[in-house]
């Protein structure tokens, strides 16, 4: 599958605009079509290859949560997104792919993102009793920062 | 004046105990030197003009130094105990080993079944150091140690009975002038089943020592350092004693059994050394299987010993048996 | 009681049969700080719950609060055992983003540089995971000497050529900061050619020891499906039967001049790791044999004398490079905003994602197939925690 | 008194304190020590009484052997984790009515033999022994090791899976 029928497929199921670079395709939805996008490029796009995710703090416009995965048949890569908005909570990938458990629990220990239905979500690499997520961009390193 | 037997024989056991100490403390530093040829490398080299000589002084000295650390919830006496009590037997069971004929402490005439029963022994200290400590690592080692133990030490006597059979004594003296003459070491006779004894009574040896690759005691990967993993200073210095007295006296006795003991060419007082050459020759065989292999797992030891190991050592033991039944009594 | 361990009996895993054991964070075969919390009922792990982030720098933070110039020498202290490969990726990603030449010398400088810390990486590995099946007073420790004697010999090479043996600094955006010194081929030769000869040294001293195999045949088999679905990556998907190799799936830094082979194993267990990795050593020897022999000439930067930490700027955007490193895909994603510094970081760890793995395929293992199966999966800390 | 005597006393002392020890001790683990210590001194009274092959055999099967099967069932048994099983001596009367009894016996027993003969020549009694084992007494060595075998398949049989 190249990436220009993927992207039909997606236009196609979820009205969204995809983009389209090489053999990426990226795919904004919205939060409440997260898992079924996810679903979708597993079962549909063939996306069997869970690479990353993370996510991003836009200050005023919220956090955006990003995924990539990957048919490692046809090389078609697809990057996932979704933005929060004002919400800190997002739907797990988790029962999608498994790989996303230990991605969502450092995206949730560095931005306090809460994936709703995550069998395990606790800090991962951060201590249990940390306060504060350091990866957004309000949070405030209280001691000697080396570089300004 | 002749003192009396009793005088003599703590004289004896007073001479062959520190013997058998400093040996201990150069064999360690043979196994590191051959270590570390095998490993290209030159070993111990510094402490002591030429090559290091001095080593196993300094590691006993340092060892003497180190803060001896109790573990707060250990079960104090019986961790205190077990290196003596895992020491104890391991000396022990040089008591019985004549290094030249009338020179020994006490040649019993149940020589090999003393030996044998003693270092069975060795398994109780063993366990009070992995319970006493208090500590998972080290109460999982002994209950390895336990399996282990259950499983390797009927094939070592099994093995360890070959000679027996065809010496027709338990006396470790008789055993070896039961070899005496061209290719009559025990090794080169009845028909190969001699060979075939000695492999299998080290293959018993190095696990019933826990010598890698059967050192699942240890295990330094999976269990740190196993049952002895709480102790410092001078009680570990004493388990490592124990250990490798363990295996200093099981390499006396495969020298004893199977090849021949003190005979040797030249004259009488060529014995001992005879003797102790042909030890270092199985004990540099063990530490030759130690420093090549990889550790195995406890279910596929524990396969080993019962699946092989045993039915091989009955077998032989019964080979044994039949050939001099069948020679009716005559040297096979 | 702490969090973990009271994770461990709510989930009813503390049963009276069982046992809970910590290996690590302190632990000979932890490779690191690593912490596997193992219930175990007898030998057998039931449960792992794996702790990490002992380590932990924030990397990624770090990022966001240094220039691109600054930053590629910190970026080789997330994987510090191959420190040329994430250097690699982070100065990629920001070429990507800003449109940067490199010059076809530097390109070929990076892929020499990157397959020789193939090669090191792999001995450490060899070695390590032989320490950890083999015991560090066993026939493990003599694999680990020899296996660390080679790397110190391509050590050796590195310093010749950057001055530092673990940290390179060797990559900047737009090439290279050094250009080899005089001889430097002639020693890179002689090194790879006794490795190579080597390498069938330990060959045949692992495979014809039926120890060796009992201890890594069938133990820790990944199946191809779950590889892919934690996202593993580099030799442990390869030992899996999945042909996935940066190098050849998304060529970068001239990767497709070159001609070589990539290995997959269809069996998935440690034994295929092993085999994959041993082939890759040599497929990295014949990488470096064929970049020299067709290093040009030129210029080794597109931007030389780029000093001052603001000089690099790139225009707004999102950018992702990734790179093959010796543990799997090491990825990068930057999104700048135009200043001198990115405004978010992604690293993508190959060892993170790799180590993953541990959950799924740890239960019903005994305890020597943990240390085993930890061994060939080389994770390396830095990486994970970042 | 002789240097013999000295040790009797010396080993009877502590053959009868490991053994009331024994009983006595609340934790399992040190009981089974105390044990592994009683068997030793038996064996070593052997010793004194110039059988070695029977103190061979003592610290073989039963210091060797049974302890170590002991503890095994200690350690597979008792909880690894919290607190450890605590032995209760509940039936105290009893046992002492028991032991009591047996003590009037094995004494009455003593008594009623009168001394033993002194011995004067020791014959090898190992070869003795050997011959004994396989010529008079071979059919119930025989059936002794059947007995046993049957016991430990059936211990296989009740220990196993209950698959």
């Amino acid at each position: 599958m190249t990436s220009s029928e993927a992207a039909t497929l997606i236009r196609e199921r979820f009205r969204a605009e995809p983009v389209v670079d090489g053999r990426a395709v990226t795919v904004a939805v919205g939060r409440d079509r997260w898992q079924e996008l996810g679903a979708f490029a597993r079962e549909r796009l063939g996306c069997l290859y869970f690479n990353w995710l993370s996510a991003i703090d836009w200050k005023e416009q919220g956090l955006e949560v990003v995924g990539r995965v990957e048919n490692l048949g046809t090389r078609l890569v697809l990057i996932m997104r979704t933005k929060l908005g004002a919400e800190t909570h997002c739907p797990t990938l988790v029962g999608v792919w498994k790989g996303a458990d230990w991605m969502e629990r450092e995206c949730f220990d560095m931005f306090g993102i809460t994936f709703d239905g995550h069998p395990d979500l606790r800090r991962i690499l951060l201590a249990q009793d940390w306060v504060g997520h350091p990866l957004r961009k309000d949070w405030v390193d209280t001691g000697y920062t080396p570089y300004r | 004046m002749t003192l009396p037997p009793l005088a003599q024989a703590a004289i004896a056991a007073f001479i062959v105990l520190n013997a058998v100490i400093l040996m201990v403390a150069y064999v360690t530093l043979l196994e590191r030197k051959f270590a570390a040829r095998m490993q290209s490398r030159i070993g111990p080299y510094y402490v002591g003009w030429p090559h290091g000589w001095l080593q196993p002084i300094a590691d006993a000295l340092k060892l003497m130094l180190k803060e001896d650390v109790v573990p707060a919830a250990a079960d104090r006496w019986v961790y205190n105990l077990a290196p003596i009590a895992f020491l104890v037997p391991c000396v022990l069971i040089f008591a019985t080993i004549p290094f030249a004929p009338g020179l020994g402490v006490a040649d019993l005439n149940i020589g090999i079944l003393f030996f044998l029963a003693v270092s069975a022994l060795e398994i109780v200290g063993l366990f009070m150091g992995g319970w006493g400590s208090n500590n998972k690592y080290a109460l999982i080692s002994a209950m390895r140690a336990v399996n282990q133990i259950i499983s390797y030490d009927l094939p070592f006597i099994f093995t360890a009975l070959v000679p027996v059979v065809l010496a027709g004594s338990m006396q470790l003296s008789e055993i070896v002038s039961a070899q005496t003459g061209l290719f009559g070491w025990f090794v080169f006779r009845a028909w190969g089943l001699g060979v075939l004894a000695l492999l299998a009574y080290l293959v018993a040896t190095i696990a019933a020592e826990n010598r890698v690759p059967f050192d699942i005691l240890e295990a330094e990967s999976e269990l740190v350092a196993g049952f002895r993993v709480e102790y410092s200073g001078m009680k570990f210095a004493l388990i490592q004693l124990g250990e490798y007295a363990h295996i200093l006296g099981t390499s006396f006795l495969g020298a004893l059994l199977f090849l021949g003991g003190w005979l040797g060419p030249g004259p009488a007082w060529l014995g001992p050394i005879w003797f102790l050459l042909k030890a270092i020759f199985v004990f540099l065989l063990i530490t030759w299987v130690r420093w090549s292999f990889v550790r195995i797992r406890v279910d596929q030891i524990l396969a080993i010993s019962w699946k092989l190991l045993l039915p091989l050592s009955i077998v032989l033991l019964m080979a044994a048996a039949f050939a001099v039944a069948w020679s009716g009594g005559a040297r096979v | 009681m702490d969090t973990e361990a009271r994770k461990v009996v709510e989930m009813g895993w503390g049963g009276n049969e069982r046992l809970v054991m910590n290996m690590g964070p302190q632990h000979p075969s932890a490779h690191g700080v690593f912490r596997a919390i193992l219930t175990l009922e007898g030998e057998t792990v039931v449960a792992v719950d794996a702790v990490i982030g002992y380590l932990h720098r924030c990397h990624e933070k770090l990022g966001e609060t240094l220039t691109y110039v600054q930053y590629p020498t910190i970026a080789s202290k997330t994987d510090y055992v191959a420190a040329m490969t994430s250097e690699l990726a982070y100065v990629l990603a920001v070429e990507h983003l800003g449109k940067f030449e490199v010059p076809k010398r530097a390109q070929y400088l990076r892929v020499i540089a990157a397959e020789l810390q193939r090669i090191a990486s792999h001995c450490l590995w060899l070695g390590t995971w032989c320490l950890d099946i083999g015991g560090a007073l066993g026939g493990g420790a003599t694999i680990f000497l020899y296996a660390i004697r080679e790397r110190e010999d391509v050590l050796d090479l590195f310093e010749a050529l950057t001055g530092a043996r673990l940290l390179y600094g060797f990559h900047q955006v737009g090439g290279t900061r050094y250009d080899v010194p005089a001889g430097w081929d002639k020693q890179v030769r002689e090194t790879i050619d006794r490795i190579e000869r080597r390498l069938d040294e330990y060959e045949a001293m692992l495979e014809d020891n039926a120890f060796f195999l009992v201890r890594t045949q069938g133990v820790g088999v990944i199946s191809p499906e779950l590889a892919q679905e934690v996202g593993i990556s580099g030799p442990l998907i390869r030992g899996s039967g999945i042909d996935f190799d940066l190098r050849r799936w998304a060529p970068y830094s001239s990767y497709e001049d070159f001609d070589f082979r990539v290995p997959v194993e269809t069996a998935g267990d440690c034994y295929a790791r092993y085999r994959v990795r041993m082939v890759e050593f040599r497929e990295s020897i014949t990488i470096v044999r064929q970049a020299l022999d067709g290093l040009p000439e030129g210029p080794i930067s597109s931007r030389p004398g780029v000093k001052s930490v603001g000089q690099v700027r790139v225009p707004k955007g999102e950018g992702y490079a990734r790179v093959e490193g010796a543990r799997g895909e090491v990825g990068c994603c930057i999104v700048a905003d135009g200043s001198p510094k990115p405004y978010r970081m992604k690293w993508r760890g190959a060892s993170f994602s790799n180590l993953a793995i541990l959950p799924h395929i740890l239960p019903g293992c005994k305890i020597a197939d943990v240390v085993a199966i930890m061994g060939s999966i080389d994770p390396v800390f830095g990486e994970v925690d970042r | 008194m002789t240097v013999e005597t000295v040790g009797f006393w010396l080993v009877a002392a502590v053959l009868l304190a490991s053994s009331l020890a024994v009983v006595l001790t609340k934790n399992l683990f040190h009981a089974v020590l105390y044990l592994a210590v009683a068997l030793v001194a038996t064996g070593v009274v052997f010793l004194l009484l110039e059988s070695p092959f029977l103190f061979g055999v003592q610290l073989l099967l039963y210091a060797g052997g049974v302890v170590t099967i002991v503890v095994f069932a200690i350690m597979l048994t008792e909880r690894l984790v919290g607190e450890r099983i605590t032995q209760t001596s509940r039936h105290v009367v009893n046992g002492a009515i028991v032991s009591a009894a047996v003590f009037v016996a094995v004494v009455g027993f003593l008594l009623q033999a009168g001394a033993p003969a002194p011995v004067t020549e020791r014959p090898d009694q190992l070869a003795g022994l050997g011959r004994a084992l396989v010529g008079p007494y071979a059919v119930t060595l025989e059936l002794l090791g059947v007995l046993l075998v049957a016991a430990l398949l059936g211990a296989i049989y009740f220990a196993r899976a209950d698959d």
